[in-house]
């Protein structure tokens, strides 16, 4: 329809990567959004400050012998009654510094958030190529499974997992097994997006020449499936992804405070949230408003973030 | 003489983009009189459909009208905004897309479709509308069309589509038509019969035409007349059969030569050598240029001359001796 | 057509199944309910008894399909903590948490489609750039926070609205009370739904608007245009109309969620529902409460699923003759 | 008999006739049934106490008085106990209560589908001696008989009858589950399980009516911050518990005041005694250090109680040092100290005892069970920490609690006691720190399976020793046996907070029971 295309990317093979990057439109794209600046530097700035916590924290949450009870409920930056310690901002009902406490619960939240948005985006992406590439009896099984998956909300999902995994982990385990749950869960709960989203690319990219070709030059389905489908469907999953992570991060959050999540002794952000909604009312506003804050920092960056993303490929998103 | 439907006089339009400004239609001018069919052709990008949405007001931002003047039956029009421009399009100026099976709502019946048309033009009751647009329907040769104007679009073929489409864009009775590559996207087969009956009526209805394609053929056989542009620019225009025959300015000269043309009996088709520029990346002076067998010096410095002293737009014309 | 719906059934009652399945190994692991029916002062043979008598001494197939036999007829068996058919209860809670489900819906669905159509036909207005970036807010909050700092707000702070309940209802028939016939049955709606509602209709915004974005640049709506149609008609009768075709599909999972989202929401606001009724059960083991809530749960969103693909049969014409069953 | 140290008793104000009122309250859990045979907990029996009375009541003190029966004495060298009833008392529908009505309530309440009839398990035999005296005979001397059974409440023999309920029923349920029909001070009149239940006066109640009510409402509200909502909001008179990191908050509000007050339930560690090796932690397999005296000493040094109070009780519960409280009977004064916080005592003594490097365990809390129980547990893990003893946390909801310290599944956990029935020292003794012994129903909730001959032996003695100096002196020896042996590390008494808009004038009694009958509505 509109007769001056606008090239979407300057094929220049002399120059390297970061050259190319730095001038393509999605850099240029990049450059120009106040929100897509903001909300990058902030979700960096989280995403570093919660890989280097050990370095930044003035002290280790996770270290029960570090912690001295008599420090607790101490508001920001005003010392404490009896130790006479002061924090950036405060601490929680054992003592533990807040600050540090979020800047660790971060990694949990990101950890779980990341690894299970890779858990679905692979699962996802395996799926939709398959019943895609592969169609049949295959499609019809995958897709109807992602349909029955679809009608049950994630939080139902996760909670089920949970609680048969629970019963399947020996008792010992159940600590380190209720974060690997929680990524099993939210992934679960999750994939479907992307393996539709792949298997129509699949569905459109199959029935080009080039696919052709390569089947009758020999290539195994999984060759041409991943060298040459897959980077079609990149862009779409990218947001996908960049979504999938606020809601992940959400709903690890909301699992934590069902007490289906992350255990109070390795807090994450949600599990703080939930033992700050207990001290709302009486006063100690910091263990709530503190973890909260960065919840909301966090998943609203990425959430804008993704919002620009899928602006800037434009992908057809369903 | 009669004032021309359309008139289009020294039309721009600009976009701009991160690398500058760029111009898609770049000072074009031409008429089109009653009952005109006049054939826009060109490659992609050259600038022919962008001239017409700026017509009917409808260039995507951030493209807009930079300078030159539109003027319909006499009424200049490109300054007019929203509810103005509204009112003119589908009542003064129809519009044909491309696309049949894109160009129509599939949840509305084309019943409802060409009846609210009407209905926000004329001043008629629903149920006149609804007369009009089975009249409409058979007008465009759609067997059948007092049941079949509860169809959805989805039970047409393409071909049928189309002429649903041209009922649409004729229902208001409008005085100009712009029909954007109609039958492009056609089975072969079709295309001549929809060619036909856009070609019979305009000519009844004395309705001006201007018709977009890159189909030199289409243009033989339809039109009265003929723009042929490049890079944004007028390059040549003049009457059907003088520019067909006797094309003066070198792309057009290699665009006929590159068309299969039963009627004009050629040998063998030629290629133009090279690509239209990037509108981002324009050479100095005339932008064939690069392109040109003739190019000389005066036209890798000075841009083309206008057109209004002659027929095309060249500072080296062929005369019709030095075709072929 | 029918062999659609037919087919849709068959799948349904597929997913019943395992849902069932599911949820009852999950049973299994969420504790032991013979301590809270006991007091203190209980003893082996109570233990032993208590066990037999309620049937956990079988094997698990054999329990599971004792469940199923008795589920078919509508018989859940009887509540461990109250006492009473499972099925009277939750037909006496199910009002409750259907009201909350319908008005949160309602204000998903209005002010989701609203809020969805202007900020994509004020595309890059300021107002509709407020909008999107505050409905990101909505979406980045936990819905148990956003419940706790409403009643924080406008229970404790400004005294407007209770904290808790659904005010006083009204019986209405045998088993119908509704909360939307008093003044207090209507102001304990207002934070409830709202929480419950927000999320679901900042989604169905979003969607919308990300919809509608991509209807409105399709050929028709350019054609549409082009024959001078006013921007109401192209923007509500065409573009609309387009939009709905995919979001009702999301529609109809989301008020899925709402009805599994209101667990959390009944939590907060004491809000006595099934969800809330789940969760007690959760927390006294009560087998019978948690099977049939979530079976009741199963067959309301394959309901939902089911009309929804009805509905779109008679949204998209397309559909209704050359219908597969894919997407 | 009972001491009262720390029971709070709000004076109720009855100077002029105060303007009557609807009075709405809530709490944590609502009661299971309306029968008062069916289930033995606290929120039944507390609940129950206003729509039911017994043959005799606990007063706003913790005294037993006289209810149902006017009168009790011993028979004979203390063979049993004789009740005279009060005269004149009717049943909600109108029916008289009598000796047959006791003996149908004692018939249904000790009866196998009963679950309080543990309370009877002393008696022989129970004797109807006219229409107003009843005599209870018991299998040896039972002094504590009148008090235990403060909980034991009649019913009307023609109306159980009449509705199929003569027996309780906890599985399905009969009528009595939904319906009442007692002597009490108040009737009930609407009951939906779990969501709300309606009282209203019973204006032909035996005894002088106190409150003011005219119509009560209860709701159950699980989570605790609604329930601070509601109470800051108005929409509720009265709210129990408080959580006590709100307490400071609702004191501050001038519409609000706050009741604090001791409970009868002392929190405490219990050990694996018997286990020889620890299931947990990094040293799961090693032999079990908990075995060793010196090590539980160790453990009882290194927790620092007065922090725990200070800032997680934000100083309103108080330290405990034995199983019992001091408010309850046979609370041993003489052993009243409990170990002082000492970190290097305790990593000398684990030094001794040969761990000076520490060891790594598991240590099982309950989430839901006591107020801020999770709280705790995490804060001793933070404490034994630093005398180099890893603890790994396992916190729980209770429904999976109690299954898990049955099988043995700890090595160290978190237990709460209120000695339910009797309020003396005797019952956390049986229940806690007698040898596991399932036929006399002794231990039952020992899980370490602690065990200490001497007090096997003088557990019988101080169950039926009348004197009170005899049986105090057993009890003395038998708490500093062990509390010698660390067999459990007492921590804390759990407090009572209450709340109530400020026209609510009430009373609290030590045993968390909430009686309508003392409530003024101003």
């Amino acid at each position: 329809m509109a007769e001056t295309s606008i090239p979407l990317s300057t094929k220049e093979h002399d120059k390297g990567r970061w050259q190319r990057f730095r001038e393509s439109d999605f850099f240029y794209a990049f450059k120009r959004s106040p929100v897509a600046i903001v909300s990058f530097a902030v979700v960096a700035l989280l995403v570093l400050a919660a890989v280097f916590a050990p370095l930044i924290a003035p002290t280790n949450p996770f270290d029960p012998a570090s912690l001295n009870l008599m420090n607790g409920f101490t508001p920001p930056m005003e010392p404490n009654a009896f130790t006479q310690e002061s924090f950036l901002m405060g601490t929680d009902d054992q003592g533990r510094d807040v600050f540090s406490t979020i800047l660790y619960g971060m990694r949990i939240s990101l950890f779980v958030g990341i690894s299970a948005v890779l858990f679905a985006m692979v699962l996802g992406i395996v799926l939709g190529l398959v019943s895609g590439y592969f169609g049949g009896w295959t499609e019809t099984i995958i897709m109807r499974i992602a349909d029955v998956q679809l009608t049950f909300p994630s939080i139902l999902v996760a909670m089920l997992i949970f609680g048969v995994a629970k019963g399947f982990t020996p008792v010992e385990y159940r600590d380190q097994m209720a974060i690997w749950v929680l990524i099993l869960a939210i992934g679960l709960s999750d994939w479907v997006q992307f393996a539709r989203v792949v298997r129509g690319a699949t569905l459109v990219e199959k029935s080009k020449d080039y696919v052709a070709a390569a089947r009758l030059i020999g290539r195994s389905p999984w060759a041409i499936m991943i060298r040459h489908i897959l980077p079609n469907a990149m862009s779409p999953v990218l947001v996908i992804a960049t979504i999938s992570l606020a809601l992940a991060i959400i709903a690890e959050a909301t699992l934590s405070f069902l007490g289906v999540g992350a255990p109070p002794t390795q807090p994450s952000l949600g599990t703080l949230i939930r033992i700050g909604q207990g001290f709302l009312f009486s006063g100690e506003w910091w263990i709530l408003f503190f973890p909260a804050c960065t919840l909301l920092g966090l998943a609203l960056s990425v959430n804008l973030l993704g919002d620009w993303l899928r602006d800037a490929l434009n992908p057809r998103l369903r | 003489m009669t004032t021309p439907v359309l008139s289009i006089r020294n039309l721009s339009v600009e976009i701009p983009t991160r690398g500058g400004v760029v111009k898609p239609v770049d000072g074009v001018s031409y008429d089109i009189a009653k009952g005109e069919i006049l054939g826009v052709v060109g490659e992609s990008g050259a600038g022919k459909s962008m001239a017409g949405n700026a017509v009917i007001g409808l260039l995507n931002p951030p493209a807009h009208i930079s300078a030159g003047e539109i003027w319909l039956n006499g009424t200049r029009i490109d300054p007019l905004q929203g509810e103005a421009m509204r009112r003119l399009r589908g009542k003064e100026i129809g519009m044909i897309f491309q696309d049949p099976l894109t160009s129509l709502n599939p949840l509305l019946t084309i019943g409802d479709q060409l009846a609210e048309t009407i209905l926000t033009h004329l001043p008629v009751s629903r149920s006149e509308a609804e007369k009009r647009a089975v009249a409409a329907l058979e007008e465009v040769g759609i067997p059948g069309a007092a049941e079949r104007i509860d169809s959805y679009p989805h039970e047409f073929s393409g071909g049928m589509r189309q002429r649903v489409v041209i009922a649409l864009a004729l229902c208001a009775e409008p005085s100009l038509v712009i029909a954007d590559e109609p039958t492009t996207a056609l089975d072969v087969s079709v295309q001549a019969q929809i060619i036909a009956l856009l070609k019979r009526l305009c000519r009844e209805r004395g309705t001006a035409v201007m018709l977009i394609t890159h189909d030199m053929g289409v243009i033989a056989e339809t039109a009265d007349r003929v723009a042929v542009m490049y890079a944004g620019r007028l390059a040549e225009l003049g009457d059907v059969r003088d520019v067909l025959t006797a094309p003066q300015h070198p792309y057009t000269h290699g665009l006929m030569a590159s068309t299969p043309l039963a009627s004009l009996g050629q040998r063998r088709l030629h290629q133009i050598p090279g690509s239209m520029p990037r509108l981002t990346q324009m050479p100095d002076g005339c932008a064939f240029h690069p392109r040109c067998p003739q190019a000389q010096d005066k036209c890798r410095q000075a841009p083309s001359p206008d057109l209004a002293d002659g027929r095309a737009s060249c500072w080296f014309p062929m005369m019709a001796e030095a075709a072929e | 057509m029918l062999a659609f719906i037919i087919r849709r059934i068959g799948q349904s009652i597929l997913v019943l199944l395992i849902v069932g399945l599911v949820a009852f190994s999950m049973f299994r692991f969420v504790g032991d309910p013979i301590d809270n029916m006991l007091g203190q002062e209980r003893t082996i043979e109570d233990v032993e008894r208590l066990r037999t008598q309620l049937g956990l001494d079988q094997p698990f197939p054999v329990q599971y399909y004792r469940f199923l036999e008795g589920a078919a007829q509508g018989n859940f068996g009887v509540s461990y903590r109250q006492g009473r058919p499972v099925s009277e209860i939750l037909l006496e809670r199910a009002p409750a948490t259907l009201e909350l489900a319908a008005v949160s819906g309602m204000l998903a669905i209005v002010f989701g489609i609203a809020l969805g159509v202007f900020t994509a036909i004020r595309r890059n207005g300021a107002t509709a750039n407020i909008i999107m970036a505050t409905s990101l807010i909505g979406v980045s909050l936990p819905t148990f926070l956003i419940g706790i700092l409403l009643i924080y707000l406008f229970s404790v702070e400004l005294g407007w609205l209770p904290s808790f309940g659904r005010g006083e209802t009204v019986q209405i028939g045998e088993s119908w009370t509704t909360g939307f016939l008093t003044i207090s049955g209507l102001k304990a709606l207002i934070l409830p739904s709202i929480t419950l509602g927000l999320y679901q209709m900042t989604l169905i915004m979003r969607l919308v608007r990300s919809e509608m974005l991509e209807v409105l640049r399709q050929d028709y709506i350019r054609f549409a245009r082009a024959r001078g149609l006013t921007d109401r008609v192209v923007n509500f009768r065409h573009a609309l109309k387009n939009t709905m075709v995919p979001v009702v599909t999301v529609i109809g999972l989301q008020l899925g969620a709402i009805i599994a989202f209101a667990i959390i929401t009944e939590t907060v606001f004491q809000w006595p529902g099934v969800g809330l009724l789940f969760i007690n059960a959760i927390q006294f083991v009560d087998i019978p409460v948690m099977a049939a809530y979530l079976m009741l749960i199963s067959v309301m969103f394959v309901g939902i699923n089911l009309i929804v693909d009805i509905l779109y049969v008679f949204i998209d014409p397309r559909l209704r003759v050359d219908r597969t069953g894919a997407h | 008999m009972p001491k009262l140290t720390y029971a709070v008793a709000l004076s109720v104000a009855v100077s002029s006739p105060v303007m009557a009122a609807e009075f709405q309250w809530a709490g944590k859990t609502d009661p299971q049934t309306m029968d008062p045979h069916a289930v033995s907990s606290a929120p039944v029996l507390g609940f129950l106490n206003n729509v039911y009375d017994g043959l005799v009541r606990m007063s706003k003190d913790m005294e037993v008085e006289p209810s149902l029966a006017e009168s009790w004495e011993p028979i004979g060298a203390g063979e049993g106990w004789r009740f005279t009833l009060r005269q004149g008392v009717t049943f909600h529908d109108g029916a008289t209560f009598d000796a047959d009505d006791v003996l149908f309530s004692y018939e249904r309440a000790s009866d196998e589908s009963s679950d309080v009839r543990s309370w009877f398990s002393p008696v022989t035999e129970v004797k109807v001696v006219d229409d107003y005296t009843v005599e209870f005979y018991t299998n040896a001397p039972n002094p504590l008989f009148p008090a235990s059974i403060a909980n034991w409440m009649m019913m009307d023999r023609g109306w159980a009858e009449a509705n199929n309920a003569t027996r309780p029923d906890k599985e399905s349920g009969n009528f009595a589950t939904l319906n009442v029909n007692g002597t009490g001070a108040f009737k009930l009149e609407d009951r939906q399980p779990g969501l709300s239940t309606t009282l209203v006066p019973n204006e032909s109640w035996w005894d002088n009516a106190e409150h003011n009510i005219t119509k009560a409402t209860f709701t159950p509200i699980q989570n605790p911050a609604t329930a601070v909502a509601a109470l800051l909001s108005g929409d509720v008179d009265f709210v129990e518990p408080v959580p006590i990191q709100d307490a400071a908050r609702l004191e501050a509000d001038p519409n609000i005041n706050v009741i604090r007050g001791i409970e009868t339930r002392t929190i405490m560690l219990g050990f694996a005694h018997e286990a020889d090796t620890l299931k947990y932690g990094a040293s799961a397999g090693q032999p079990n250090p908990f075995q060793d005296v010196r090590v539980r000493e160790a453990v009882a040094k290194a927790i620092n109680v007065d922090a725990i109070l200070r800032t997680i009780w934000r100083g309103s519960a108080e330290p405990a040092s034995q199983l019992v409280t001091p408010a309850l009977s046979g609370f041993s004064e003489v052993n009243a100290a409990r170990p002082a916080f000492d970190i290097e005592g305790a990593k000398a003594l684990l030094a001794e005892a040969g761990y000076a490097d520490g060891f790594g365990f598991g240590l099982k809390c309950p989430n839901d069970r006591y107020p801020n129980d999770e709280a705790v547990c995490q804060a001793i893990t933070a404490m034994l920490a630093q005398v180099g003893i890893q603890v790994e946390l396992d916190a729980m909801p209770v429904s999976n609690y109690w299954p898990e310290l049955r099988a043995d599944n700890f090595d160290m956990y978190l237990l709460g006691w209120s000695p339910g029935g009797s309020l003396d020292h005797e019952h956390p003794l049986r229940f806690l720190a007698s040898t596991p012994n399932e036929e006399k129903r002794l231990g039952s909730w020992n899980f370490g399976g602690y065990s200490n001959a001497r007090l096997d032996e003088a557990l019988p003695s101080i169950l039926s020793e009348i004197d009170p100096d005899k049986r105090q002196a057993l009890i003395d020896e038998v708490t500093g046996i062990y509390q010698d042996e660390v067999a459990y590390v007492p921590l804390y008494v759990q407090p009572l907070v209450w709340g109530t808009r400020s026209n609510i004038q009430l009373t609290q009694r030590p045993d968390n029971f909430f009686m309508l009958r003392w409530v003024t509505v101003n």
